[in-house]
């Protein structure tokens, strides 16, 4: 129920309400994409938002990612701040290039002439049942791009203030949504909050015995854990990571200095997935606190497979927790 | 702002350019007609139907069938037996028409819709529905039939089309003159896939080797719900210009004329004469898939117009017209797809979920060690549960 | 096996595309020209050079300056003091004249050779050998003279630009009829380009949104070895018509032409009326790069016919015959080049390398912590070897 | 000095050879790419096989490396084994879409009824003096891609096996050429000799006091920094990873259980790199045998600098024996 001064919103709705707060507020801001205008996107994240700031400002695209993207470089090279929508995760690919090479390099090439303020939202992960294509968790590849920034958002209320940060940022910035969340949960979000930075990590519940790392879609199903293992008697402290690139580890090490144990868990397969890199840093970091590997808990190293066996494929709870005790045994 | 001022600068021709959509013209002059909607058969001075009643009569029932398969799916999307299901309702002719002017030895790459290509390919109904129930991403062998799996990247299938008509060369099936022998490739796609870079690169790559590909374009006038518009603003045959080979738009609601137009295509390629483009100027008629909403996006006037020009009404009114066919034919069809749609409905409830562990192979030719150390933790995990209950 | 058979198949048109490349053909009939290569002024229908001879004069001056520039940088890679060099030699009439039609509101998005645009805009020669020489990767400031820095990415500014023209549109610079304000894009690429999907993509763009953008080929027959038949079987301004707006090939190597059509070309952009390619049919006298050895790929005969259309020859040999420039005038050019050539190979020689911890600078627009991590402990390594010495 | 039976040869002119023989072995492997035809290659890597083979096995492609490698798909769904050169790794980007979604997948995506044959070849790495995207180490992201098999040589004999094992395998690879290397040094190669299996690490060295793991061009680096070390009485010894996906961990493991320290060198950025896994899975395998944590050397994580500093971003000898050196102090 929301309280005075509050509103119940949806994911979906924080960040509509993110979109049309940035837009209000700044005349630069452009949303640019497939379908994204008298749709409202297939996602219905844009929803009424052309009509009310029209078919320059909310521009339905034609279908070609390299294009969406590569004509948003011109854009931003002359001064707007355009908000890219891949339509799916999957579809990300036919825009790498303008991504890696354009988007992520062109402050550096130009000495920081030249800025680069873009917001590329992409839906990601998985569980909604869909065909090829659309459930992919592609994080790892853009954090690796020095040049891009990269956040996840795990609840309405930060879809709401981080969507307008990653606006605001001059930065490049690879703005993933958890599209099996959208209009999933419902909080409370207060507009006159504010927000903590967005480059942040947070504990979302504070634990003793081992600490879990977790990011997007996978946070829900972290606190669900620390619910179950809370039930047995384990204390988890559950961290969201909420930025990808830069990491904000500084939290994290806090963490595992306390627990000496860290599972880090996210839909994208284990191999060179975010995972990897976060459990090289807290070994590096945190070497004689460990009293485990940082374990890892992710999709298997396999092309997604069929919806109908996904929910094998990706994390859950009950694998979370498989690897919390295997940590704890260690 | 982005309105064209009409004029004419010397040099570049008239500044007026053609602005061409559905709501506007009902295909223009170029359109290549040979049935009306109305069921009246028209000449045209270049492409003719060369194929008797019997043809027609096989045509009807193949758009009836799959028409039905259509439904039947959209219908099982509905009670929950498929995920999703990517209507082709209103396309009939166009996938029919292209569908059986393809020869054993042809090779089709698809796009997500093209059931009634399948359908002419003889491959089963009931396999095309694993991709949308989740079962599996395409159950067909590609060999048994030449028809490639449903892609859903848009328009990565073009450039695999022209790499495959490039080994068609490579092996000698090209211009030989033996009718069995030479082969030629069709690709499918829609109008919002002409957008793509891999698409405008497959133009080229087709042209600048002569490839014999057949680019088959569903202009349905929609993408999702961005019309033809945003991504030409003329026909969209006539891309084929830019590249140095010959485009056409056929009526896609007529199958006689893209039968007609799409044989004579298929034709020039298996000959060693290149590449073709072949607009069939067609309506989706229904959603973009399940989960679309076009109410959303588009008028109901539209759709009306189109219901005018259905594929299959003008090969019925053909047909009775001219006393091709007698009720007994229509039930007869009509009794044949309602078995098929039948067999699908308990075939497809009957499509078994796959193994999880299945997920571990075809990821390599043979499994590596990492992934059957995964797989095997795996057995060992899902065990465990079964221990625990 | 990829050779095309004559013929008509009727409805296509004919089978026999016209197959279009330097070895056949001296940019054929479609080729606007307004100087021989004799240096003798000619009328075109449509396009006419409507400035007077002080403009050629001009015109005259920039090509040796720029020419002064390349051989200079060539130079300059031979001697090691570049690491590579990418020469614009023969290119010079078709740069002068597509830069000297630029107002200064319009913006630039050059590849990695617009050496002469970038002289045009008024780009400090020097200022492009930082990225050859590996100290920088384009200093300049693109504000400062409305000229983007170069891109190594085949096709990729080309999206740029379209983007930027659409930034242009909401600017609301395009077609108020204010000769000052108005303002127009243009993006240059090369043949080899035009195949690369964003590149037409771009087109699509343009073509969607009527964008006020000028797309500039210079089709200097060659993309390294390959030559243009590889990209296209009819020539490349033709590609344009596919894509909806204007496609007009010019003799590269002819300055007024250049002039005349680009400028005009402009002129729509800016008015409001879209997009349009524009073929600049050159040659590429020197090699791809510094690196390159065409000797490997093409007939010395080609080179030898080529050098009878030299860009620079036939200005000269206008300006002599007209009696509008005199010896003194050619010498003072002359000793400019001279004095240039002079200050870049100085120039050239002091621009310092950078400092090994400027690279973690402008990764973002402020440095991250992880940054200033990685930046620290470099530094703090380097010390240590100081140390040690 | 090549001994009877063999000849000294650079690694461009071993992969040359290994191209040629593959060739003649089997008329459905065919060469494509730009530039690879007449002019044979800018790196002269298929130097004379258009003479050789003809212009149907030996292809100029048109300037678009999706289109490259798009119809490299459909000439190997045909029967074909495509090997496709990519001019410089920075130029692959245009064909990431194809790699990623169509390449790697397809065998899943058919159950196994598809074969994808085909090689992919990279010149990788930097060193070279170049401009900007011409020396970019892009394997993360590959060996991130489920489906996609990637290995890396480092010396002309391998050069000249391995790129024969890869066109003979029914898997698609990724197969980097470490360009630096190209025309550096010689080595004797003996065709008639049986080389390892494709997919395989190698021990380089022997060495008792710590590991140092390397691929491409790092291995020479690695060697030299062992022989460097050696002079001041430490032992390392040096794996040649060969093979990043699927990873040869056996005896990466076998070796740091004997020396308790391990250093993972690469040329592509720390962040997410080969690094960040292989740490990973050595801190999971062997935990109590560490000594410290395993260190990773590699670029800065920033877009690869303009060449005249290019020596400094770039991880060397001293690097390496910088983190030897942190890791036995540890
Ligand atoms: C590369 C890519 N981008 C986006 C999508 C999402 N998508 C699926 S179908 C579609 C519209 C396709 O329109 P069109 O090509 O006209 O074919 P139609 O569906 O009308 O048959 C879009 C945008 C996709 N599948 N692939
Ligand atoms: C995407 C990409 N692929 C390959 C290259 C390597 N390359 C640099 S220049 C060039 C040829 C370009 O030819 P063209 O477009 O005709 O321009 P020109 O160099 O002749 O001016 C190639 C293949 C590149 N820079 N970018
Ligand atoms: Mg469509
Ligand atoms: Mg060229």
């Amino acid at each position: 129920m929301a309280t005075q001064g509050t509103q119940r919103i949806t994911l979906a709705k924080g960040l509509n309400m993110g979109l049309r707060k940035a837009m209000e507020d700044d005349p630069k801001v452009l949303l640019m994409g497939e379908d994204v205008g008298k749709l409202g996107g297939v996602f219905r994240i844009t929803d009424g938002l052309q009509k009310d700031f029209g078919e320059d400002r909310v521009i339905d695209s034609p279908l070609a990612e390299s294009g969406i993207v590569g004509t948003a470089v011109g854009l931003a090279l002359r001064g707007y701040r355009p908000v890219v929508e891949i339509q799916f995760d999957g579809f990300v690919y036919p825009a790498y290039d303008q991504i890696v090479c354009q988007v992520a390099k062109i402050q550096f090439r130009s000495q920081g002439k030249l800025k680069m303020p873009m917001v590329i939202r992409i839906p990601f992960g998985g569980g909604i049942g869909a065909v090829e294509h659309h459930s992919e968790s592609p994080e790892a590849q853009f954090a690796h791009t020095p040049g891009l920034k990269v956040v996840a958002c795990s609840n309405p209320v930060d879809g709401y203030w981080m969507i307008q940060q990653a606006i605001a940022s001059d930065d490049p910035v690879i703005f993933l949504e958890p599209k099996r969340q959208y209009h999933a949960d419902k909080a409370d979000l207060d507009e006159s909050a504010t927000p903590e930075p967005l480059f942040t990590s947070r504990v979302v519940r504070a634990g003793t015995d081992a600490t879990v790392l977790a990011y997007g879609p996978m946070v829900k199903s972290a606190l669900a854990a620390a619910e179950a293992a809370a039930t047995e008697g384990k204390s988890l402290e559950v961290i969201d990571l909420r930025t990808l690139s830069p990491l904000d580890m500084a939290p994290v090490y806090e963490s595992v200095r306390r627990t000496g144990h860290a599972v880090v868990a996210h839909e994208a397969h284990v191999n060179l997935g975010m995972g990897a890199e976060i459990a090289s840093r807290i070994t590096e970091q945190c070497f004689y606190s460990l009293e485990a590997p940082v374990l890892r808990v992710g999709a298997f190293d396999t092309p997604y497979p069929p919806s109908r066996i996904e929910e094998d494929y990706l994390p859950d709870l009950d694998r979370i927790l498989d690897a919390v005790d295997r940590s704890l045994e260690f | 702002m982005s309105t064209q001022s009409s004029g004419e600068t010397p040099g570049f021709g008239p500044d007026l350019v053609e602005v061409f959509g559905p709501s506007q013209q009902d295909g223009g002059p170029e359109l290549v007609q040979l049935l009306t909607p109305e069921g009246e058969r028209v000449e045209h001075p270049d492409f003719s139907f060369d194929l008797g009643d019997d043809a027609i009569l096989g045509f009807y029932r193949d758009m009836v069938l799959t028409r039905r398969i259509d439904t039947e799916a959209t219908a099982l999307q509905r009670h929950g037996e498929l995920g999703i299901w990517a209507q082709l309702l209103g396309q009939e002719a166009a996938q029919i028409g292209a569908g059986r002017s393809l020869r054993p030895q042809d090779f089709v790459f698809p796009t997500y819709r093209e059931h009634g290509v399948a359908w002419c390919k003889g491959v089963d109904p009931l396999d095309l529905l694993g991709l949308f129930r989740g079962v599996d991403q395409g159950s067909w062998d590609p060999a048994d039939n030449n028809f490639g799996l449903y892609t859903i990247v848009i328009g990565a299938q073009t450039l695999h089309a022209t790499g495959y008509a490039m080994g068609l060369q490579r092996d000698g099936v090209v211009g030989t003159g033996d009718p069995d022998r030479d082969a030629a490739v069709i690709a499918h796609f829609g109008d919002g896939a002409s957008s793509q870079g891999d698409v405008n690169e497959s133009f080229i790559f087709a042209a600048s080797y002569n490839a014999p590909v057949v680019f088959f374009c569903q202009n349905n006038q929609w993408a999702i719900s961005e019309p033809i518009e945003r991504q030409t603003r003329i026909p969209l045959y006539q891309r084929a210009l830019g590249f140095g080979f010959p485009g056409v738009r056929v009526d896609g609601n007529d199958v006689l004329a893209t039968y007609a137009v799409t044989q004579a295509a298929l034709q020039r390629a298996r000959d060693g004469q290149g590449p073709t483009l072949v607009e069939a100027y067609t309506y989706r008629m229904g959603a973009h898939t399940t989960t679309d909403d076009p109410t959303r996006y588009r008028l109901s006037d539209d759709l009306e117009r189109w219901k005018l020009k259905d594929p299959i009404a003008r090969v019925k009114a053909y047909l009775r017209r001219n006393g091709v066919a007698d009720d007994s034919f229509f039930a007869d069809v009509q009794q044949e797809a309602d078995d098929l749609g039948h067999r699908l409905r308990e075939g497809c409830k009957a499509l078994p979920d796959p193994q999880p562990l299945s997920m571990f192979d075809h990821v390599y030719s043979e499994m590596t060690e990492e992934l059957v150390a995964q797989r095997d933790g795996f057995a060992a995990y899902l065990e465990s549960f079964e221990g625990a209950h």
